[in-house]
């Protein structure tokens, strides 16, 4: 069959479909993809859903054509991904998820960052600078985004067991700078005294700081006025705004690694090995979801920047060479 | 019982507008009846109701005594009445066979349209009526005539034995109006009842029986043809006793006089050819043909709405840019385009918006209007053209045929033009506002302008101190004041003029 | 009774050739797209590849479809695509068991089909009633009902996705019939329909009257308003059943399903021939013009062509496509 | 001259009263919404949420007083949402150093307003060329380079954001003038000008003319090609300033900017009671829908409605306002 329409160089064909290219995490791990693909000799045919899932079934087809023998994914929309795996599951081509984790069905492996964490780290990190009392504003992604949804459970969740004094105002934003520097606009309108903030994702990042700016509330950590602003991504802007002291810390999201597990596994899974749970020799743990559902959970580096403990998390400095977004 | 239909006591109202106040008509069997009445009488909406597309507010409708069918059942108002409306309900996209045969076709097996036997059928009917159209044209495709006539078989094709025609005439030349009359004194001869309603009165006398006047939306006269005299019926339809036809007393301008427009060896190919001719100040000189004949082509060429390929036209001299409104506008000419509602007006806009929007630089500097100044000039405008209208913001839309087609005027002489070119300028307008626009006109000539009328009536024409006949693109004749009806005509359908 | 008319312009036979011809103008684009497609890929003219096309494009052909009925008679629906997200999406909120499937768990399983028709033709009703009722602008009242249902389906699903449909929603869009998706049988079955509707009833016939020019129609006899309102829920149910495919091949209803669709849409009619004015175009014309904006699609994804420049290149195609075919029209565009 | 008889019909003077009386049809809504905000909450008329209110929506008000330059001509320009996005995106591309800014760094940053500007005029050239010159329809059109120019720019950005505007850029987005910010002030003044060229300047009034019926403007002597091409450059450009003025608030420029902008422009447009058929509307109309709608956004917001909600509830906001205007024209819309 056309399975067999793997190059003539003989390296095993693997399919990696990206789930977006308008962000400037996805975008930095489609630019190691390939890097990590020349590494572990594989040969790559990549597909771009853009955000679709229906877009990302097609794909899926479209690899499957073209004789792939693995297919690392991150479905966006994690419950619309069943009939596709089930698909691949009955033609024995392993897939590997980054990022989010199928609500339903067989993968090889899951590699993916807690995005729980993310929200919990940022949380303690406000309750901590705060004081443990003060109002936070929260600018959410999408409400369809799982990742989304993970972050602002768990730093609600966080809140109101260890800080019950913060309130918390959540704002919506589909993920759109205007939108969200509209909501937080009002809010500072109309809570001049909002203290903390927590963006779940750096596409708010400029927006903010020019809001801040624009109200005089940019200020140095020490001030009195300081708004402390938690970021999340750890895109090298980020970092760079951290060491100049006008955001306060992010949640680097390991953008690297995601390239180099989703291709290390689907390589390991093409050669024939087999995952147990436990830790990994790269600093982390796999679990298992459900039988049948493995996942690698990576970490994910809360970056501050004198690289302090805060509610019991250990952050790096934002030069930590470490860091993805220091790598590009 | 020898009434085909009857429409009684009929009211209708369009929002605060009262199109028909209790008013009435009785048609009977075999005769040729006319209604007539100014724009807005009431005529339309009456054939609205009489044909089921409008119900009346109050009164009733009766078709040979027994009332009229349910709104809902079409069919069976269309056995009773068919009608050619004044606004053409022909779909420019579909076939002409299917326009025929719209909503009546003829299934095969399986109930889906047979379009082999519509296609056959419509061509049966067409041949009938001896009217020669490829079945399969595109409608939109249709020349006027054609369009028209296709209209009327189609209203002809139900069966129906009374057959009202909404201003039929209006569009067509006097070629295919005398064909049609021929058609009509046909099916008169064959029993078949007309309602023809026209603003042409000659057309009146020389086809109906019967005439019902329509005034304000009242009935109020209904009588044989031949009692009614001309001037009677214009009075009835105007409310006024003052005789109309006061026989003019036109002096043609000095001979001397210099050329202010001088068109010479104008040229479109396939439309019209080597056109030469020129028209003094004070003079009015007519462009007369029928349809096809290339008068209209000519007149929008020399004021720029189409480019000629050859030739030139000059304004005092000065040669201007073919295709070029703006051009000829700054030259000095102005014009009446022939349709106002294609190219003559701005519907939403007001009637001083209307009348000075060939002359924006008057209203202001730089660029910018000054609201006073515009309503100043068309508040002039409104007085001296007489416009029935409360003020200069009135939207041009609510203004009735006659009016908005002095509207038109006023923005032909709103530049003080030095050369006037006149499209068909009182078509569609009633006889009232056809003589005063008439009057307008000479005056404008009389104060020096050189005025170019294109038409083919000729009450048009009448004004003209000589006419220049066109036939298939070319000036065939040229009659000086004093020709004969006979004469223009014929010129105008090719006969050559015997002395 | 002499001849009541002049003789015919010459031009006009061969435009009824021409007007035929219009029908097929897209084909040599899609044998040409077909043949690059080729020669990018060998596999794309695999059964597999063109069976992947077929069932892609079957959901929002559907769209098409409807988008058709309605341009014809003149009219516009912006609001088709959020009907083919809310309509599957309440029926899987009323019949998914609560829990991780997001649903309320109101019925049985069995009535996700009614519910999504259903909810698709109240769509339908409720646009028909403002524009043909209420004399409302087309344009602006489906733009209106597209925030409006978008919004109703973020505000049930709570932004999430509901998934673990019943298996009868799961039906039209997985099921095989002779070895080939159900999605696309259905999809060319609706279309043949859609052939027959429009060019041999008069049903089909009365939307052009209506399209071309509603007063004449109305004097023909036709109830307009009658044909507009079954034209607008027709089309309304069509897009809740092309909706109900996408849930059931994605075993989800997604809280953006249909989200930007009517972009493609309205390209892929108006590519195929469909004029927005209305009373014009056909139902192959407009088949044929989403056919290739799929093609087109499928063939930049073999090719590789990186994802950030795919949404400028399909844009260029579909500019040129309209250039194209204003060219081979000869006519200013309507 | 006493023969014209029929005296004119008396609901005429009322109708010009009430024609005026139209442009301030939505003053009564932005009344009661003003009085609602400030009953859910006493921030609402603070004069910092009024400056929200105003800096928030003067950008997207930019690509409203262009839509109604277009639509009052009697054309429909979808792509300004995407020129709104491209424009600036351009700018930033080649001002901006490599490095994390993602820029080219091809100029100094003191080009970044030229360039904005003279891609917005460009797009303007080529909807322009390819609507006027070429005859196409200008809804598919823009449709087509909405899409393209969407494109353009997520390629371009490869999809990423522009960060570390050069400071020329920041500056209509940031600076304060008499501690009001200065995109307000642009705004209120592009619509003050907007309101005298739509109202006293014979530009304006062949917009209405060539958008009433262009036969007629052409036949009055108006160059009417001209004309459109100037309006739609000039909507185009006045879209790249919106954006910019947006880049310069958020300081960056998102590969998304503009995205589905144009959903809302066109309500605004509608409600405000400008026509979609051309001829209609005036600039202070179209102000006043725009308004509403930020207003709405801003009540919703402080009054906390559930996330999921809003979208729903903002829709049917918008369709209310529909109806409403609907029934105080009393005919149908065109
Ligand atoms: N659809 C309509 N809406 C509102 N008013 C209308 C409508 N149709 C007709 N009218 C009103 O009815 C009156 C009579 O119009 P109608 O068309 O019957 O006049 P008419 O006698 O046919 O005029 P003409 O000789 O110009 O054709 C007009 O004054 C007009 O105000
Ligand atoms: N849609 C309308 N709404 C309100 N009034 C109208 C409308 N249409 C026409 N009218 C009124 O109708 C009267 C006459 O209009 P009508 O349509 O009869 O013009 P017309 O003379 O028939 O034009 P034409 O001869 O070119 O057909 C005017 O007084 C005008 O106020
Ligand atoms: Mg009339
Ligand atoms: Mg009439």
């Amino acid at each position: 069959n056309r399975g067999e329409t793997s190059s003539g160089s003989g390296r095993p064909v693997i399919g990696v479909d990206y789930p977006r290219s308008d962000t400037d995490f996805w975008n930095s791990y489609i630019k190691y993809v390939p890097q990590y693909a020349k590494e572990l000799g594989l040969e790559l045919k990549t597909t771009n859903s853009q955000n679709d899932v229906a877009k990302l079934s097609s794909n899926v087809q479209t690899l499957i054509s073209q004789g792939v023998k693995g297919i690392a994914m991150a479905p966006q929309d994690t419950a619309a991904i069943a009939p596709a795996l089930q698909t691949l599951a009955t033609k024995k081509i392993p897939v590997v998820s980054i990022d989010t984790r199928p609500d339903q069905g067989d993968v090889f492996m899951v590699v993916r960052a807690d995005n729980r964490a993310y929200g919990e780290k940022a949380c303690k990190f406000l309750g901590t600078k705060l004081n443990a009392s003060g109002k936070v504003v929260m600018l959410q992604g999408d409400l369809a985004s799982i990742n989304g949804r993970d972050r602002t459970e768990a730093f609600n969740d966080c809140m109101k067991k260890n800080y019950p004094a913060i309130t918390v105002f959540g704002e919506a934003t589909n993920w759109d700078g205007a939108i969200a520097s509209q909501k937080l606009q009002i809010r500072l309108t109309e809570h001049p005294d909002i203290k903390g903030i927590y963006m779940q994702s750096s596409f708010a990042l400029a927006g903010t700081l020019q809001l801040l700016k624009q109200r005089n509330l940019l200020v140095a950590p020490d001030d009195p006025k300081h708004v402390f602003v938690v970021s999340n991504d750890g895109i090298p802007k980020e970092l760079q705004e951290i060491a100049a002291g006008n955001i306060d810390a992010t949640v680097s999201q390991p953008a690297d690694l995601y390239a180099k597990y989703a291709l290390h596994y689907l390589k390991a899974a093409i050669d024939g090995k087999t995952f147990q749970p436990g830790r990994t020799d790269h600093d982390s743990t796999i679990i298992q979801v459900r039988p049948g559902v493995l996942e690698d959970q990576l970490s994910a580096p809360l970056v501050t920047r004198d690289g302090g403990a805060y509610g019991g998390i250990q952050s790096v400095k934002p030069d930590d060479k470490s860091l993805w977004g220091n790598n590009i | 019982m020898s009434e085909v239909a009857q429409a009684r006591h009929i009211t209708k109202r369009y929002g605060s507008t009262v199109a028909l106040d209790d008013a009435g008509i009785t048609v009977r069997t075999g005769e040729t009846h006319a209604l007539v009445g100014r724009n807005g009488a009431g005529k339309s909406t009456l054939v609205a109701i009489l044909t089921g597309l409008q119900a009346p507010d109050s009164g009733s409708v009766t078709f040979g005594g027994a009332p009229a069918p349910r709104l809902s059942d079409r069919d069976a108002w269309r056995r009773r009445v068919a009608c050619v409306y004044q606004k053409s309900t022909i779909i420019p996209e579909l076939t002409v066979a299917e326009n025929l045969m719209l909503n009546r076709y003829d299934r095969g097996r399986a109930g889906l349209i047979d379009w082999g036997t519509v296609r056959r059928r419509a061509h049966e009917l067409l041949t009938e009526w001896s009217v020669d159209v490829d079945v399969r044209t595109r409608a939109g495709d249709l020349s006027v005539e054609q369009r028209q006539f296709v209209e009327i078989a189609r209203a002809l094709s139900f069966g129906a034995r009374f057959i009202i025609l909404d201003e039929p005439t209006a569009q067509l030349d006097a070629a295919a109006i005398a064909r049609l009359f021929a058609r009509m004194r046909d099916l008169r001869r064959q029993g078949v009842t007309f309602l023809f309603i026209s603003h042409h009165l000659q057309e009146i006398y020389e086809i109906c029986d019967m005439v019902t006047v329509f005034r304000d939306a009242r009935h109020i006269v209904t009588a044989p043809v031949a009692e009614l005299a001309r001037g009677e019926l214009i009075a009835a339809m105007t409310g006024e006793a003052a005789a109309l036809a006061t026989p003019r007393t036109r002096r043609a301008p000095a001979e001397s006089a210099h050329a202010l427009l001088d068109v010479d060896g104008l040229s479109t190919a396939g439309v019209f050819e080597d056109v030469s001719f020129q028209a003094r100040p004070g003079e009015i000189v007519g462009l007369a043909g029928s349809g096809g004949s290339g008068k209209t082509e000519v007149a929008e060429t020399i004021v720029g709405l189409r480019a000629a390929d050859a030739g030139t036209i000059s304004v005092t001299g000065r040669r201007l840019r073919h295709g070029d409104v703006a051009d000829a506008l700054a030259a000095g000419v102005g014009f009446v385009p022939q349709d106002r509602h294609h190219q003559g007006l701005v519907p939403a806009m007001s009637i001083g918006d209307n009348a000075t929007l060939t002359i924006p630089q008057r209203l202001g500097p730089a660029g910018f209007l000054s609201g006073r100044r515009r309503d100043t000039i068309a508040a002039a405008a409104i007085d001296h053209l007489a416009i029935k209208a409360p003020g200069p913001g009135l939207p041009v839309a609510q203004l009735s045929g006659g009016n908005q087609q002095k509207v038109v005027m006023a923005r032909a002489l709103a530049n003080e033009p030095r050369v006037l070119v006149l499209i068909t300028p009182t078509a569609g307008v009633d006889v009232r506002s056809k003589e005063f626009l008439l009057a307008k006109v000479e005056q404008v000539a009389d104060a020096g302008t050189a005025v170019v009328v294109a038409s083919d009536e000729l009450d048009d024409l009448r004004l003209c101190d000589r006419i220049l006949v066109m036939f298939q693109g070319r000036i065939v004749a040229e009659l000086p004041r004093g020709w004969a009806d006979r004469d223009a005509v014929a010129a105008m359908e090719g006969l050559t003029i015997d002395g | 009774m002499g001849e009541l008319t002049t003789a015919p312009p010459r031009r006009i036979a061969g435009g009824v050739a021409l007007a035929r011809l219009r029908d097929l103008a897209l084909v040599p684009a899609i044998i040409l797209i077909a043949i690059v497609g080729q020669i990018i890929s060998p596999v794309f003219l695999a059964p597999d590849n063109l069976i992947n096309i077929g069932q892609t494009m079957s959901e929002v052909a559907l769209l098409v479809l409807a988008q058709t009925i309605v341009l014809v008679a003149g009219k516009m629906d912006l609001s088709l695509e959020s009907t083919f997200g809310l309509a599957p999406g309440v029926a899987a909120w009323m019949t998914v068991a609560v829990g991780a499937g997001h649903g309320l768990g109101l019925v049985p399983g069995g009535w996700a089909i009614p519910i999504t028709l259903a909810v698709g033709a109240l769509i339908g009703v409720a646009n028909a009633a403002l524009i043909v009722r209420f004399g409302l602008h087309g344009f602006i009242v489906t733009l209106g009902m597209l925030i409006v249902l978008r919004g109703l389906l973020t505000g049930i699903s709570g932004g999430q996705t509901f998934f673990m449909l019943p298996d009868s929603m799961m039906y039209p869009g997985t099921a095989m019939w002779f070895g080939i998706p159900a999605s696309i049988w259905i999809c060319l079955g609706l279309f043949a329909g859609g052939i027959v509707l429009l060019g041999y009833t008069s049903f089909g016939r009365s939307l052009y009257a209506i399209g071309g020019n509603v007063d004449a129609a109305k004097a023909a006899g036709i109830r307009t308003d009658r044909v507009l309102w079954i034209a607008l829920v027709s089309a309304s149910t069509l897009a809740a059943l092309g909706g109900l495919m996408l849930s059931g091949r994605l075993a989800s209803v997604a809280a953006s399903q249909g989200n930007g669709a009517i972009f493609t849409v309205f390209a892929a009619a108006v590519i195929g021939g469909v004029s927005l004015n209305g009373g014009k175009g056909t139902m192959f014309g407009a088949f044929t013009g989403i056919l290739l904006l799929f093609m087109i699609q499928n063939v930049l994804t073999l090719a590789g062509v990186p994802a950030q420049w795919i949404g400028a290149l399909n844009g260029a195609i579909i500019l040129i496509a309209l250039v194209v075919s204003r060219i081979t029209s000869g006519k200013a565009q309507e």
